[in-house]
């Protein structure tokens, strides 16, 4: 029962797991860069989701193969997290962005420091 | 210039086209196996990012100038959406490609195979590349930003 | 009972409207600004007045204005009883507009266009309560009387007048949000908001308890009328210059606030369930309360204006008495007490001011002999004050007597004891102004005259008005005619 | 689908989400991020999304890591957590 | 024809234009505003037509390249969206006005840009409004998002810059929960479709009830952030404050708004009140934090000195306001809820834009340096009076009308302490609002030559007062049109 | 200070492993996402969009939108970096 449990949903477990690592990268690190490296952390780890969940057992590439009777796997969660991916990287972009500008007019990337110098 | 300048840059020269002719290969290529706009875009961009590595800011603007990075910028998404307006304007739904008349091909698949591979594809990959290179521009050090 | 529909109520609100904005766009030329607010009170008491021929004959006015959410119109319709506030505020109102101009001017006093912009938009206020159909509209202009007023109450805008100005503004306005709730709830209950002779909360099965709590969200909604324990933002709103305390004692603010509690208590509630519940009996001896305690404090002040902010205080009070009494001569009483404090309390707001612009002086004990100095001003001063202890020939006499008649009709000792006591605490604490005014000696040379004839012939003519109102109640067209129509209506249920 | 080979990826993955965030050199998270999009490209390959895999590729372990380098080259590698 | 496909174009329109900005702004920069005006006018016609197009023949389903939907994005308009739409695009419409001058000043050289993020903006969020579909709802909520970080970071101040940086963390954070809710509808249902969604869903749950609740979860907490609701509305004060004064106008009466409609959409549309009442009780949740809300944004308001941060922190309290409407689930407090989305959405573009216009003239922020601006400033302040009016509540304006609906939606749903919270809302709201009322009107400053803002800034506040009041007297048409069949539709009984 | 976040992590991720007893196994053919709307895309893409690789008509086609919209994020992030890192545009 619980190797079931484990076993059939490795996956899941693995996600939760860096889901949570990313998570808490965000909310309690100081470092602007870590925080955005656990923003990537936590996005993959949704992606892992979307990914595990269509996965068929037994199933190919979902590119036809003319002639033959084969299972696909689920194509819509890549086609979902194709998308991700490019809002991952988008908001990445943005967010270093702010962090370059944030160096210039502090001189520093940690967040209790900027506070300190904030008005 | 150093002699791994020299190097670097030579090989650099020579390699950039062949992931150019990758890049363009993984676009139009998205229709029948894996890669597609963004994937092709992104390989694109990277052969624009190892060109500005190697001969810096002002090499690299050269091949690519501000202008015409502007311009990719919007015609990629130009392209995409204005294939959909197109849709519209002969009658069918916004992005159904399917309504759009090509000359001799009257299949309505085929039509939308061609205008994915030829049009979306290509749309996305201008746009993403022309980002990525502007990112990339905006972030290298004595790039484009004023300071 | 037939219903006219004529225009003439929005008529009324939209006078002093437009010269609102006309006295916006004349600021440069201050008798033009001026002679506005005068044509407008004409006007405004013409088109009041025009409509008591047809309310004598038992009609009623009607219009709606605009349906703003589903059953909710803004609507006015012109009962007795409207047209009874409406007349006095409009009437006094010409009084306060040409006292004002004296006074401004010979203080020669800032911001005096804003000053006479906002002076219009409260008689709006006023007017609007007057003719409101339905607890929506009421409510609506009772917001609008507030944030009016606000302005004229910190008119100084001295840290003192800003203070006094807030807690009349939290005051005001947080009655404002218990009114809204009781409107609310009004409308949630019964599902319109209209006023009825008979009362709107009548017959919809509404338990007890929260009848209750309905009357006390009300009662603190209507503030404005300055019951005992809400009572302390009209003695800080003395702040003001004296025609503001006029307006708002006598004309509009207060009277809006009575006005609002004997609409609750009559048309919303209605004489049956206000006396099947026993509500009105507890109301009786509540407001009772005020009437002694506001007395007590109105001895302990020295400054003549606080001194006249707390007998408003407790004579408000009387109104409300005569109307919980449920009685028609109770009813008849608090009614007639309406215009008749109005009539005296401006008489004395204005002689007060008199005193303050010529004299100089605000404490009594500062006042002796100014009655050999200005003795039509002080004259005036003790008509009003007389008025107010309940003695004949003067209005107050009148309305008291209706009032002791209710106590004695609905056999409560206990008020008519209260009535009795506090009309002797009025004399206890008039007397010794009028003393001091002409019996005392000065301590030094008084050097000054009488008031500019634009603030000595108002407070005259309100004096004589009170007279009047007290020697011949019952002429034609004067107010307790009218009041026997309200009370008609409301006792029969309006058939 | 091997199993053992697919639950070792999926063991470096947090491995390297740990080291990533917890590294305090930032050069070397960065780096790290980017042997974690790797790994994570090749998980996916195993779970037969090719085309996100190769999106992952070259966006996560490529595109982005050139921007993370960059922008530390603007700023500073330093990191105190 | 082309009103066939109004509901593509009301977000088609202003995305292409935003795409063509930078190519035009090359050649010629000062046409910008202008064509960014039109283009979001353009766009406005449209939302128009999609609600007519509803009043007169129903829901709208518009597929998106002719695929069927569980198959394809759909577009799906009713009352509540297309209502919504509107609302929005004309505040954003009226905001397009006031920016030429006002970003002129604030971020010189950098219009083309900038009006390109903001038609991206405006894109994004109508996008947002009228989709049918729960992935869409992601992208288009990113779109937005990027955008908004970008035009929060270039305010004046530096501190914009963290503002934003930690409007983007929190955002993404709740953009990522959004995602991971989608993901687990996708996972139980196997499709994206709302209408879909909503028909597979009781069958779903009663399977695996545990991803069921979980996705509500994560999407109540995702909106909650997106929405700005009390606990978790720590990234609003500083962006909403910190951010060029167009901006503040727009996001904080549309973007909020927008996310508050989402949350709507998702809670009645896919999961149902039936579900929400009976088997999770969120609205109990739902509506005890909107009370919080809606008294600590008040009170928060009140300690604040500088005029953008005492709006930021109302905002707080008036979207309370917003999803107390709909957390007390019955009809009429619904109807509160939604019709302040408009109201207050009308309100808070009008105050922002006030705060730009005084800063635009005189570069004060804090209120009590205020002294003397009703002289200086007269129709700003006469503006400004009228809004603070409307959102104390006095009749007749807009403000009175959501909280006449919300106080008998409280009575109704039996909850007196919401009738208090709202009583006692309105006393705080007087008592932020009158401080800058008394210093604006009621200290004897020296100076007093009117001095006011360019035409193109005075005319959208001066709109938006007015139309506080119009709307307000002139509520019963939206009611009975729009919002009692909107009601029946999104809470039937 | 640092308890408060991982309480917070600790919350979700108990919120996630609880729900995912509930989670349709790894690769089960039978889970309802490989039983709606995929099946559809899997049989008909082909013959209706012309084009072999499914992920590709999906992406630009079926959710074509989609995809613009992941386009336009893209745009708005290169502009949005643009806005933010030049102070002068010409």
């Amino acid at each position: 029962m619980i190797e079931d449990l484990i076993l059939a949903k490795y996956n899941y477990w693995i996600y939760v797991t860096l889901m949570m690592i990313g998570f808490y990268a965000v909310i309690a690190k100081k470092n602007l860069v870590k925080k955005v490296i656990g923003l990537n952390i936590f996005s993959t780890a949704i992606f892992l989701f979307y990914i595990s969940i269509g996965d068929v057992i037994g199933g190919t590439e979902p590119i036809y193969i003319h002639g033959e009777h084969v299972v696909y796997v689920n194509p819509i969660p890549h086609v979902l997290i194709l998308t991700g991916i490019v809002v991952s990287v988008s908001i990445t972009a943005v967010a270093l962005a702010l962090i370059i500008k944030i160096y210039e007019e502090f001189g520093t990337i940690e967040e209790d420091q900027i506070l300190e110098l904030q008005s | 210039m150093k002699e791994e300048d020299v190097i670097i840059r030579t090989v650099i020269r020579l390699i950039v086209p062949f992931i150019q002719i990758f890049g363009l290969y993984v676009i139009f290529h998205g229709g029948s196996g894996p890669g597609g706009g963004f994937q092709g875009g992104v390989i694109l961009a990277a052969s624009m990012i190892l060109y500005v590595m190697a001969f810096g800011v002002t090499g690299g603007r050269r091949k690519l100038t501000e202008k015409t990075n502007m311009i990719m910028r919007s015609t990629g998404v130009l392209i995409f959406s204005g294939i959909g307006l197109l849709a519209i304007l002969f009658g069918g739904k916004y992005l159904d490609y399917g309504a759009v008349p090509l000359p001799f091909i009257h299949h309505a698949a085929e039509v939308r195979a061609l205008l994915i591979d030829g049009g979306v594809e290509v749309g996305i990959g201008i746009t993403v590349m022309a980002v990525m290179v502007t990112i990339f521009l905006e972030f290298y050090p004595g790039g484009t930003s004023d300071d | 009972m037939e219903t006219i529909i004529t225009i003439k109520p929005l008529l009324a609100v939209l006078i002093p409207l437009i010269c609102a904005v006309l006295i916006i766009f004349s600021s440069k030329h201050p008798n033009i600004r001026d002679g506005w607010s005068v044509a407008a009170g004409v006007v405004l008491f013409l088109t009041v007045l025009s409509m008591l021929p047809d309310i004598l004959a038992g009609s009623v006015i009607q219009f709606t204005v605009i349906e703003m959410l589903p059953n909710l119109p803004i609507k006015f319709k012109v009962d007795a009883f409207g047209e009874l506030f409406g007349l006095t505020s409009s009437f006094l109102w010409i009084f306060t507009t040409f006292y004002s101009i004296g006074y401004m001017r010979s203080l020669k006093e800032h911001a005096q266009t804003r000053y006479f912009f906002c002076f219009s938009i409260a008689i709006v206020g006023a007017i609007g309560i007057a003719f409101s159909a339905n607890l929506f509209t009421l409510f609506l202009f009772y917001e609008v009387l507030t944030v009016s007023t606000y302005p004229l109450v910190i008119h100084n805008e001295t840290p003192e007048a800003m203070s006094g100005g807030r807690k009349y503004l939290l005051y005001l306005m947080t009655a404002g949000i218990f009114l809204f709730f009781s409107v609310a709830a009004v409308y949630y209950y019964t599902g319109t908001t209209d006023f009825a002779f008979n009362g709107i909360l009548d017959g919809h099965g509404i338990p007890v308890v929260m009848l209750k709590i309905l009357f006390i969200t009300f009662m603190i909604g209507s503030a404005k009328a300055a019951f005992m324990p809400l009572h302390s933002w009209l003695p800080s709103a003395m702040v003001a210059p004296t025609p503001v305390s006029a307006l708002l004692h006598a004309v509009a603010v207060v009277k809006a606030g009575v006005f609002t509690a004997t609409r609750v208590i009559l048309y919303v509630f209605g004489v049956d369930l206000m006396g099947e519940t026993g509500i009105g009996l507890m109301m009786a001896y509540f407001v009772c309360i005020t009437i002694i305690v506001a007395s007590f404090y109105a001895m302990t002040h020295d400054n003549l204006k606080k001194r006249l902010a707390y007998s408003t205080v407790s004579q408000l009070s009387y109104i409300v008495l005569g109307v919980s009494m449920l009685t028609p001569d109770g009813i008849t009483g608090g009614m007639l007490h309406i215009p008749y404090h109005a009539f005296m309390k401006i008489t004395l707001f204005m002689c007060a001011g008199a005193i303050i612009v010529t004299a100089k002086m605000e404490n009594i004990s500062e006042m002796k002999g100014i009655g050999r100095k200005m003795p039509i001003t002080m004259l005036a001063f003790t008509v009003g004050a007389m008025g107010m202890a309940g003695a004949p020939p003067v209005a107050g006499f009148v309305s008291k007597w209706f009032l002791l008649l209710g106590s004695v009709e609905l056999n409560q000792l206990p008020i008519l004891i209260v009535l009795l006591a506090s009309a002797l605490l009025n004399v206890a604490y008039f007397f010794p102004v009028i003393y001091t005014a002409f019996f005392q000696k000065p301590d030094k040379e008084l050097t000054f005259g009488e008031a500019s004839p634009f603030m000595l012939v108002p407070l005259t003519l309100t004096a004589i008005g009170s007279l009047i109102l007290g020697i011949w109640p019952d002429a034609p067209y004067l107010f307790l005619e009218l009041v026997n129509v309200a009370v008609q209506n409301v006792t029969t249920g309006g058939i | 689908m091997i199993w053992s080979l697919d639950i070792a990826m999926l063991f470096f993955l947090v491995v390297a989400a740990l080291a990533a965030i917890s590294v305090k050199d930032l050069l070397s998270a960065v780096i790290i991020l980017s042997l974690y999009s790797l790994i994570m490209a090749i998980v996916w390959v195993e779970l037969r999304a090719v085309d996100v895999a190769f999106t992952e590729a070259s966006v996560g372990a490529g595109i982005t890591t050139v921007l993370f380098i960059f922008a530390l080259v603007r700023t500073t590698g330093r990191s105190e957590d | 024809m082309i009103f066939d496909n109004a509901p593509a174009l009301v977000v088609i329109f202003p995305l292409i234009a935003a795409i063509t900005v930078p190519i035009i702004g090359y050649y010629n920069k000062r046409l910008i505003p202008y064509y960014v005006t039109l283009v979001i006018f353009c766009s406005f016609i449209f939302s128009i037509s999609n609600l007519r197009t509803v009043m007169q023949t129903g829901s709208i389903s518009y597929t998106m390249g002719g695929w069927e939907p569980p198959f394809g994005i759909e577009y799906a308009i009713d009352y509540l969206n297309g209502f919504v739409s509107i609302v929005v695009i004309f505040i954003i419409f009226i905001v397009s006005i006031y920016a030429k001058k006002s970003v002129e000043q604030e971020l010189p050289g950098r219009t083309i840009n900038f009006y390109t993020v903001f038609l991206l903006l405006t894109a994004g969020l109508q996008g947002l409004i009228v989709t049918g579909d729960l992935f869409n709802v992601y992208v288009f909520l990113e779109i937005s998002s990027i955008a908004a970080y970008a035009l929060v970071s270039v305010g004046k101040s530096r501190d914009a810059l963290m503002a934003s940086m930690n409007y983007l963390i929190i955002g993404t954070v709740s953009a990522s929960f959004i995602l991971l809710g989608i993901g687990y509808l996708y996972m139980v249902t196997g499709t994206l479709n709302m209408a879909d969604l909503a028909d597979r869903l009781p069958l779903a749950f009663d399977e695996r009830p545990k991803v069921v609740l979980a996705a509500f979860a994560f999407f109540l907490v995702g909106f909650s952030i997106k929405v700005g609701l009390f606990p978790l509305h720590t990234w609003m004060p500083d962006a909403y404050s910190l951010a060029p004064s167009a901006v503040s106008a727009m996001l904080a009466s549309t973007f909020t708004k927008v996310a508050a409609y989402v949350m709507i959409r998702v809670m009645f549309t896919i999961f149902k009140p039936d579900f929400i009442i009976s088997t999770v009780h969120a609205h109990t949740i739902l509506a005890w934090l909107a009370a919080i809300a809606i008294i600590a944004g008040s009170v928060l308001a009140i300690a604040q000195t500088d005029f953008k941060r005492m709006l930021a922190y109302s905002s707080v309290s008036q979207i309370g306001y917003i999803i107390l409407g709909v957390a007390l689930m019955n009809q009429i407090a619904m109807t509160g809820g939604v019709i302040h989305i408009m109201n207050h959405g009308i309100m808070k573009a009008a105050l922002f834009m006030v705060a730009g216009a005084i800063i635009y003239k005189t570069g004060i922020r804090n209120i009590n340096d205020f002294k003397g601006i009703g002289k200086t400033m007269p129709y700003t302040s006469a503006a400004f009076t009228l809004v603070a009016l409307s959102m104390i509540g006095i009749p007749p304006t807009v403000g009175f009308v959501s909280k006449w609906y919300l106080a008998l939606g409280a009575i109704e749903a039996g909850m007196w302490v919401f009738v208090g919270v709202i009583m006692l809302s309105s006393l705080l709201n007087i008592v932020y609002f009158w401080r800058v009322f008394e210093n604006m009107y009621f200290y004897r400053a020296e100076g007093g030559k009117v001095d006011e803002v360019p035409l193109s800034m005075l005319l959208p506040i001066l709109i938006l007062a007015a139309l506080t009041f119009l709307l307000g007297v002139l509520a019963l048409y939206p009611l009975k049109e729009i919002m009692a069949p909107m009601v029946q539709i999104i809470l039937p009984g | 200070m640092r308890i408060l976040p991982l309480i917070t992590v600790l919350l979700v991720g108990a919120l996630l492993i609880w729900s995912a007893q509930d989670m349709p196994d790894m690769g089960d053919p039978n889970a309802p996402t490989n039983l709606h709307v995929a099946p559809y895309y899997i049989e008909h893409s082909e013959e209706e969009v012309g084009v072999e690789n499914i992920v590709s008509a999906i992406l630009a086609d079926y959710r074509g939108y989609d995809t613009l919209g992941e386009t336009t994020v893209i745009f708005t992030a290169g502009v949005s970096v643009l806005l933010l890192l030049r102070r002068r545009e010409d």
